[in-house]
């Protein structure tokens, strides 16, 4: 039997990634492929589903078949329900605890500038996509949140590092402070210097005066 | 910035009073539709969130944040939010402080000589505000992301197969002498009753003994049945001691025609 | 998009046969195949897969992809259960058996002070470890439980005697200071000297016996 119908077989009837080792371990031990070999097998897998509306694609956990998005469209009729869109305060939270990791809830609102709800927090853990790593060694000891596999698998990606990179802090170098300059200017503020529309390319200097 | 409805129905009525001047309508900036006004604080993810919306929507650097112009019309949403007798977090009403206290500084005529390591009074805002800003980007980088369930599915064949082998669990003999050793040491805690321990030569016996009776309700064995010759006198004995605890429990009874005669096992039966 | 394709994802990614209306559905109104072209890509398929490990088969209620029969003894490893480890009660209602037989459950109950589920005294006789030997002439007849030979078997034992000695052990717990002692004597001391054993004929002269 061929080492790469066995595994396509199982890759397809598994409902979660299967990792190296787990597809090894379909094989008893006389005759079980080494890594390398399982790893070739699944490379000339990906190559024939390339022109297939399916795809053979390597996440935290392992491999998994999915369809592809560019199919997305049709196969979500066959479900009723719509995706689950998610919130901005827990896409946020949970943008942190990925970036971020771990990281304490006071972190978290450090950053957000607002209370994190527990809801959120017990919606991310029954996810599976962030768990408890441990508690930092502060007064009320205040649980440590990493984000998992399963945030990873259920994300399409690899590992931490192939999040979208976080946009960089630009450097605070304050130009002189320019309110109190305005200070001196005459003008009267004008309705059209509150309406300045984010549209207008560059903003013009600022006009007004202090009240 | 998306956060309003862009369903915008223009009010005509309400009067909004800034700074004690009338404003016969709001500034588009400040415009929320009475429906909007309801969602308000689920609409901004906070006051980060709110204050990174007044500068986007004016196009404004972020690191030269106009603080005067900003704070004020921080603080007109905010009172304008009071007169709506809406509920302010908590949050909001520090962030307006923190604002109002940063254009006092900046108003405070500088000193030449002023040393260099004071540091500018919005840094910390901006610090704050670049942080929340590339977090929130993150978010909306995450979700961009191809998920499962919404833009992948995964892609399964079913499996038929009658039984699946389920191995069973592995025990250590030490894990049974240690179980048993710590069920002995609770029940000697509220122990009523004192647990004997026969040797185990005898319980074994018992069990043997038992077993052979349980094989034939009516039948009668002799005594010399439940050991072999081989076994010796300690043999017997361990077959005495089992006979005489089943009977003392009351599972088996012994019976002999006269003295010395054969000793006869028998099963008790109701 | 394909045809094929759409209908290739679809039956990928539900999780019950789909049947051809069902297919039709996954098409707005105005690109919707008639039934004709619906079975026509779907036959295409079904030669697609001819090669395959897996096929794409008409059950009673629609299509769906399924495992090659040839496959499953592969496949199927994928859910072979690791190991349990048996809990804590079920170690200890054997160890009573096994010390204490022939033992009720009630018995077994008032020793371990909880009460002694089904299921624990099931999986025991399942394995082969114990068996009723007979029953209690007590009201209700309880079972008396016994160890087996294959219990012995398993733990390489030939009598119950050879059962780790239960008092010797105890014994080590109440006297600490016996390591101590013994560490001064010549000869290493093992858990074999430890356990005077019943079966031993004449105890011999224990060398640790130095307090």
């Amino acid at each position: 039997m061929d080492i790469k119908d066995i595994l396509e077989a199982s890759l397809f009837a598994a409902s979660e990634p299967l990792s190296i080792m787990e597809l090894q371990g379909l094989f008893l031990l006389e005759d079980r492929p080494d890594k390398h070999r399982v790893r070739e097998a699944i490379n000339l897998l990906q190559a024939e589903y390339k022109a297939k509306p399916i795809e053979l694609i390597e996440t935290a956990s392992g491999y998994r078949f999915q369809v592809k998005s560019k199919y997305s469209s049709w196969v979500a009729r066959l479900w009723e329900e719509k995706p689950v869109k998610y919130s901005r305060a827990l896409l946020e939270t949970l943008a942190i605890i990925a970036y971020q990791q771990p990281a304490t809830r006071g972190e978290i609102e450090e950053i957000r500038g607002v209370a994190v709800s527990t809801n959120i927090i017990r919606t991310l853990e029954e996810r599976s996509w962030i768990r408890v790593i441990g508690h930092k060694e502060v007064p009320g000891r205040p649980a440590l949140y990493a984000s998992t596999k399963e945030f990873l698998d259920y994300f399409n990606l690899q590992t931490l590092g192939d999040l979208p990179p976080l946009s960089s802090l630009l450097d605070i170098d304050l130009l002189p402070s320019r309110d109190v300059q305005l200070n001196l200017g005459d003008e009267t503020p004008t309705k059209r210097d509150v309406k300045d529309d984010e549209k207008t390319p560059p903003p013009e200097p600022l006009t007004e005066n202090i009240q | 910035m998306e956060n309003l409805p862009d369903n915008v129905v223009p009010i005509q009525q309400p009067l909004v009073l800034v700074d004690g001047k009338p404003y016969q309508e709001l500034p588009e900036d400040l415009y929320i539709p009475p429906d909007a006004l309801e969602v308000f604080l689920e609409t901004f993810e906070g006051p980060l969130d709110l204050l990174l919306y007044l500068i986007k929507h004016q196009n404004l650097d972020i690191l030269d944040i106009p603080v005067l112009k900003i704070t004020e019309q921080y603080i007109e949403y905010i009172d304008m939010m009071q007169n709506l007798r809406m509920e302010l977090a908590a949050e909001y009403l520090v962030m307006a402080a923190m604002l109002a206290e940063i254009k006092s500084k900046m108003l405070l005529p500088r000193q030449v000589e002023e040393s260099a390591d004071e540091e500018d009074p919005r840094a910390e805002l901006i610090r704050r505000l670049q942080e929340y800003e590339r977090f929130k980007r993150a978010a909306d980088d995450i979700d961009a992301l191809p998920r499962l369930y919404r833009d992948n599915y995964l892609a399964t064949a079913e499996l038929v197969v009658d039984k699946i082998d389920k191995p069973l669990p592995d025990v250590e003999l030490d894990a049974i002498l240690i179980a048993f050793q710590d069920v002995l040491k609770r029940a000697e805690k509220f122990s009523h009753h004192q647990i004997q321990r026969e040797p185990l030569s005898v319980r074994e016996r018992m069990s043997r003994i038992l077993a052979t009776l349980s094989g034939d309700a009516e039948g009668f064995f002799a005594f010399h049945c439940f050991f072999t010759m081989e076994e010796g006198k300690s043999g017997a004995v361990v077959t005495f001691l089992a006979l005489l605890e089943l009977c003392k429990e009351g599972l088996v009874e012994i019976v002999q025609g006269e003295p010395l005669s054969e000793v006869w096992v028998k099963p008790i039966v109701e």
